[in-house]
């Protein structure tokens, strides 16, 4: 009986000493090996991003750009003389033990600036303030950046290049009504709309459908649906019932809004199929093909994937110059056109980088910022001025032009550029509106 | 003599605590590191408390992760809106969260096995449309964040206090696995172990078979969303990704690997399961498919869990031996 | 007006609820000829979307019904294989069922995420499998409909005709109902064990085909389906096809039709209502047997 | 016909059947008499496949069966029916009785048997359409042994056929028995009782705590000693 005890004494010491062995192991996985000498010591960098998880390829698209970066500034000797080292760490799905996770590790790395897309998800903010480093953000999601802003005493070093979810529901619907643009004689002035239940995407749908509304158009079907809902028949056949003009839907989720517009078209209505964020992801174009000719959608920021810019604008051209050489890059490399997750992680990497040149420093945060406050920052997709307040580079859909696009011939093509309060009213016509195959 | 017996008894328990309890110095207030062990001993304790509906009475309860996210929803809201201490904040989550256990736990009483799964997965399948749709106190999809915290002094409890805040969390664990312990060795536990085993007879025996099933779920609810509204109150947060299909398939699987109705194999199996995930985790998408194929293969190589090891091992033992001396004894009486 | 929103929304019902029913036998077939509780069908289904996907519009591009035929043949060697690689092994042992349930939690997460590893969580389009529309009177009706229609009334009635009349059949719902008594009439219980995972995943398959072309191939959309499917096997009752068969079309209705005048966010707390006030009714479900 | 020798089975961990050796010929009603728990469902379940045994040998019709599976052993003829019947309860009489003949050497008598089995229980002709689980005690014992009859049986094992039976009905059942046996089907019979049918057996053996403690030919049973200590309390 004794002996028994005292076996299953061992067995639990052991148990309980192997897992303590294999803990320290596996975060000795992530901390490097040799320490070299100070001038060679490389510059970290820490991307925060989804890896796994729904958003996976939004994550892929940041991972990449940030990898081109670190090639093209290393192969011109590195930022102040010192290599730039990436440290990817995976956000998931976003559960608390991974968000301590990516804290833990990048902040025991010891990086001296950490990437961020956008989460929707304000807790990562909270976890990313933690690591106590500078941290650029390259934004689009208020509620992120409100997070920060709720708690700026506290950690003053945040960077947000974008702060314009608000600001863009309005100009779209005035974009899409613009008949500068849009060349179509809209058969009636109702618009249904499916929406995703996801803050950003909510937000939205209220700035357009106010504005809807305001000029006069009914809104036939105003729908909240579960984020990851792949299911619309039963919105379908309203749809099909009220056969309205516009079909927005505002969903950041490329699953929803494939399923979504698969079944409309099984059996399509004489409606403009109208969509916002989901239109720059590779995602949704490959799963269509030359089907998705015809989609509408919007995106903040100077992103003209795959039209060329031809107007008179000598910012605009300098913008583009810098997207195309991305793009090319990405597409060379990687087989894969960018999203424009990309290049703005590449405008929040290299406004960084400048910065960080001008100062001669990568740790002291408060003369970095500094420098970016002084000299605005022109990048691929605008240029960014940074505001002391809010330290966003534009802010409420300032200073950054809006882009309008629609699919033509399985390609991204810019219809039109707009920027400032009147972005959907005082546009730059690029390209002409082609009226969508189901409508023909 | 009466304590040299009890510290025999539960050797490998208290063995197993010493260890927990003096790891972080061994470790030095590694933060990752003691993070992790806290999410162990988290999910050890809700595993145990959802072992105790599944594993002792056999009522198969699917609604333990929304058990676990009503606590943590209670204790974060209650803390901002109401300004309740969050140290208060903490046993409330656990009160709501028993509420619905037993509010639940009504239309089930006449229902067996898979039907009360379905009708509790129902609770989880619910639970988010609610969150989302009470957006404007919970803040639909984007979750709560920034409230208060316990504070002791200069210690917050906080993951990005891990020192202070392992401790927090080992003690709250350890007496709560402690109350979990001494329920199923308690007159309840041996109700809940008749019912499991024996329905007929232990009905005979005069058990009430409603009244046990509501204090199932009312106890291991209890202690699911007591443990919710700690691991809100840790993290800092708590959202409806909660509630994905991921988590409960984990939490499941911790509390199968480690053996059903074997306290405290739910814990083991938390331990081994968390440990090993976040050992997996530099291989990125590969990961979960590693960590699926190991719990398979453990299973098959050990069917009864990984808490009746040392029993496999022995009846194995037992079962060879016997066999050689049947054989033996064949043998001599054939030769007479 | 009114007549054509109904009608359209009746269809919607009756088509998802085939797709559903024909998810939930092969549910229903594991739990109730196996006792097993196969957390996997979800990526049974998952998995049969992809080779679908993979045969059709993915790589090989081969005609339609080439890929229903070569999906539903290598979705019965997979559920085939499936039990003979995970579950016989464990039936060396006493209290197996509840090893299994692990076991098929473990593959559910093997599964879905060797999908996720091997073609990333971009979302694959399948094309329908039919195109075009019938226009009957003033009502527009897609031919894929009529085909996922006709095709899940057909499966039921095959397998109803496979329980009562076929002999290997009637085998299964002698397992179902008693495996010692089958094993004493010499009812080969391993082949019967092997045969009820093929034929549920073939059955996942088979839904996968019908319903991908809607809603799209992931890595996760398993799980969408399994979970709907999970309530109409309870809601129905465990073994029952004509339970299966009304529940599926029950369930499918209301959440058209909740989806339709409530919104799509109260599709789900419904049906679980239904499920409860049903269950609370009849707590083995409206034709429980098995 | 029916050959164990020196036999050994654990239930679980327990040493159920101590080396035991039983011998039917063919055409020969054998009983093995026995307390509850002595083991002797238990060497039924092991010589019909559905327990393993741990060592020893049994040979059927001059064939090895030792760990062959359940339904080879059927297919062999060798038939076990069960004390506690394990009826399909869901399904119809009729219905029993076909799954009985699942194995295709007995699929291919489907007809004949079916007739024998109506012939020997005329009631079951009447509740052909009736669900198993309807029938009363006696009627399930009859589907019982008539499922049995349908597997195409050379031998059969018969597991306590009057547990929980009137008297009547009892009597009727071991006349039926003795007169399957008489159409020249073997028969190991397990029983508690018995008076009645030691009368009828060509030879019968005692079991006690997993052992053969006695065998004995026609008729001995009753005048041994030791048996009738143990069961008739004389």
């Amino acid at each position: 009986m004794k002996r028994q005890k005292l076996v299953k004494l061992i067995i639990g010491f052991g148990l309980v000493a192997v897992l303590a062995i294999s803990i320290p192991l596996v975060s000795g996985c992530t901390s490097p090996a040799a320490t070299p000498t100070p001038e060679e010591e490389p510059i970290k960098v820490g991307i925060a991003t989804t890896i796994t998880g729904a958003l996976a390829d939004d994550g892929r698209m940041h991972v990449r750009a940030l990898e081109m970066a670190r090639d093209r500034i290393n192969a011109e000797g590195g930022l102040l003389g010192r290599p730039v080292e990436l440290l990817t760490a995976d956000l998931g799905n976003y559960t608390p033990t991974e968000l301590a996770a990516v804290r833990d590790t990048l902040k025991s790395a010891g990086v001296d600036m950490v990437n961020y897309n956008w989460a929707v998800y304000p807790a990562v903010t909270d976890y990313l303030m933690e690591i106590d480093s500078l941290v650029m953000h390259h934004g689009w999601v208020s509620v992120d950046w409100q997070e920060w802003y709720d708690n700026k005493d506290s950690f003053p070093y945040w960077m947000t290049l974008n702060q314009t979810e608000e600001g863009y529901g309005v100009p779209y619907f005035q974009a899409l009504t613009n008949p500068e643009m849009v060349t179509w004689d809209f058969p009636n002035k109702k618009a249904a709309i499916i929406v995703c239940d996801l803050d950003y995407s909510v937000v939205q749908a209220e700035w357009w459908r106010e504005e809807a509304e305001r000029a006069g158009w009914e809104i036939v079907l105003y729908e909240i649906h579960p984020v990851g809902n792949v299911e619309f028949g039963a919105q379908m056949a309203k749809i099909r019932q009220e056969n309205p003009a516009i079909i927005f839907m505002s969903s950041v989720i490329s699953t929803e809004v494939i399923a979504a517009y698969a079944d409309f078209l099984e059996n399509p209505t004489d409606s403009l199929f109208v969509i916002t964020w989901v239109i720059n992801k590779p995602e949704f174009w490959s799963a269509f093909g030359e089907q998705a000719d015809g989609v509408l959608g919007t995106v903040p920021g100077f992103f003209m994937v795959d039209s060329a810019y031809t107007g008179s604008n000598p910012e605009y051209q300098t913008y583009y110059a810098k997207g195309r050489a991305i793009w090319d890059e990405c597409l060379e490399r990687y087989g894969e056109r960018p999203s424009l997750q990309t290049i703005c992680a590449d405008d929040s990497f290299w406004v960084w980088a400048e910065a960080v040149e001008r100062v001669g420093s990568v740790d002291d945060y408060d003369a970095i910022m500094e420098a970016m406050f002084d000299y605005p920052y022109v990048g691929a997709t605008g240029t960014y001025g940074f505001d002391r307040d809010t330290h966003a580079g534009s802010y409420q859909a300032g200073n950054v032009p809006l882009g309008f696009y629609q699919i033509q011939g399985g390609e991204v093509i810019t219809l039109a550029v707009g920027e400032g309060e009147n972005a959907g009213k005082n546009i730059e016509k690029i390209t002409d509106f082609q009226v969508p195959w189901w409508l023909e | 003599m009466v304590v040299s017996k009890i510290l025999r008894k539960n050797a490998f328990m208290l063995g197993a605590l010493l260890v927990l309890a003096l790891l972080p110095i061994a470790l030095r207030g590694n933060a990752h590191v003691l993070n992790i062990l806290s999410a162990c001993l988290i999910w050890g304790v809700v595993a145990s408390a959802w072992d105790l509906s599944i594993g002792y009475a056999s009522v198969w309860s699917f609604g333990h992760i929304a058990f676990f996210v009503i606590g943590g929803y209670t204790g974060a809201m209650t803390v901002m809106y109401l300004g309740i201490p969050p140290e208060a904040a903490i046993p409330l989550g656990g009160v709501a969260a028993a509420v619905i256990g037993i509010l639940i736990a009504l239309p089930c009483l006449r229902l067996h096995g898979i039907y009360i799964a379905m009708v509790t997965f129902g609770v989880h399948l619910v639970l988010s449309t609610f969150i989302l749709r009470w957006r404007d106190y919970t803040f639909g999809a984007t979750g709560l964040s920034g409230f208060e915290r316990i504070q002791l002094g200069q210690y917050v409890f906080s993951s990005s206090v891990p020192f202070f805040s392992y401790y927090v969390i080992f003690g709250v664990s350890v007496l709560l696995l402690f109350i979990i312990y001494r329920v199923i060795n308690s007159t309840i536990g041996l109700a809940f172990v008749g019912l499991r085993d024996s329905e007929p007879f232990a009905k005979s025996l005069g058990i009430n078979e409603y009244k046990y099933k509501l204090i199932v779920f009312g106890i291991s609810a209890f202690i699911a969303g007591l443990m919710g509204a700690l691991y809100t109150s840790f993290y800092g947060t708590v959202s409806p990704f909660m509630l994905e299909v991921s988590t409960f398939l984990m939490v499941l699987i911790m509390l199968m690997l480690g053996g059903l109705g074997r306290f405290p194999g739910a814990v083991i199996g938390a331990f081994v399961i968390t440990v090993l995930s976040e050992a997996l985790r530099p291989l990125v998408l590969w990961r979960f498919v590693i960590l699926g194929a190991i719990v398979i293969t453990v299973m098959i190589a050990m069917p009864q869990g990984l808490m009746a090891l040392p029993q496999t091992i022995k009846s194995f033992a037992r079962r060879v031996t016997q066999r050689k001396q049947i054989k033996k004894d064949s043998i001599k009486t054939s030769s007479i | 007006m009114a007549a054509e929103q109904a009608v359209n929304l009746v269809i919607v019902g009756i088509t998802l609820g085939a797709v559903y029913a024909v998810m939930a036998l092969g549910l229903s077939f594991i739990y109730g000829i196996t006792k097993i509780f196969n957390y996997a069908h979800g990526a049974f289904f998952t998995w049969g979307a992809y080779f679908a996907w993979m045969l059709s519009s993915g790589y090989l591009h081969l005609p339609y019904p080439a890929v229903v035929v070569i999906t539903v043949v290598i979705m019965f060697f997979f559920g085939f294989g499936y039990e003979k690689a995970f579950m016989y092994p464990l039936r060396r042992f006493a209290g197996w069922d509840i090893t299994a349930i692990i076991v098929t939690l473990g593959s559910a997460l093997l599964f879905d995420n060797l999908a996720l590893a091997l073609f990333g969580t971009r979302a694959k389009r399948m094309p329908y499998l039919v195109e075009g529309n019938f226009v009957v009177g003033g009502f527009t009706i897609t031919r894929h409909e009529v085909v996922t229609l006709i095709i899940g009334l057909a499966i039921m009635v095959l397998l109803i005709l496979f329980l009562g009349k076929v002999r290997q059949g009637m085998a299964m719902k002698g397992v179902a109902q008693d495996q010692t008594g089958a094993r004493i009439v010499g009812i080969p219980i391993n082949k019967i064990f092997s045969y009820t995972f093929a034929i549920a995943a073939a059955l996942a398959g088979v839904s996968a085909i019908l319903l991908a072309p809607k809603i799209l191939v992931y890595p996760t959309v398993g799980w969408v389906v399994f979970i709907k499917a999970f309530v109409v096997m309870v809601f129905g009752g465990v073994g029952s096809i004509k339970g299966t068969a009304i529940a599926a079309f029950i369930l499918a209705m209301v959440e058209a039709f909740v989806t339709f005048y409530l919104g799509g966010i109260w599709g789900t707390p419904i049906f679980i209502l239904v499920l409860i006030i049903m269950l609370t009714i009849r707590p083995k479900g409206l034709f429980g047997t098995w | 016909m029916l050959e164990v020798d020196q036999v050994n089975a654990c239930y679980g961990e327990f040493h159920v059947l101590k080396d035991v050796s039983v011998r039917v010929s063919e055409g020969e009603l054998v009983v093995i008499f026995g307390p509850n728990g002595h083991g002797k469902s238990t060497l039924l379940k092991t010589i019909c496949g559905l327990l393993p045994s741990v060592s020893g040998r049994i040979t059927f019709d001059g064939q090895p069966i030792t760990g062959l599976s359940a339904e080879k052993i059927v297919e062999m003829g060798l038939v076990y029916i069960a004390e506690d019947r394990h009826l399909f309860p869901g399904m119809t009489v009729l219905q029993n009785l076909k799954l009985g003949a699942y194995t295709p050497h007995a699929r291919a008598k489907e007809a004949e048997n079916l007739e024998y089995v109506f012939q020997l229980f005329p009631k079951l002709k009447d509740r052909l359409n009736k669900n198993a689980s309807t029938l009363s005690g006696g009627e399930a014992r009859m589907l019982a042994i008539g499922r049995g009859l349908m597997s195409q049986a050379k031998f059969l094992a018969i597991d306590e056929p009057s547990l929980g039976l009137s008297p009547i009905v009892r009597r009727d059942v071991f006349r039926t028995i003795k007169e399957i046996n008489t159409g020249g089907i073997s028969i190991l019979l397990v029983e508690q009782n018995v008076a009645r049918i030691a009368e009828m057996a060509d030879r019968t053996y005692l079991m006690e705590d997993g052992r053969i403690v006695f065998e004995g030919g026609k008729d001995e049973a009753l005048k041994d000693e030791h048996v009738r200590e143990v069961f008739l309390g004389i």
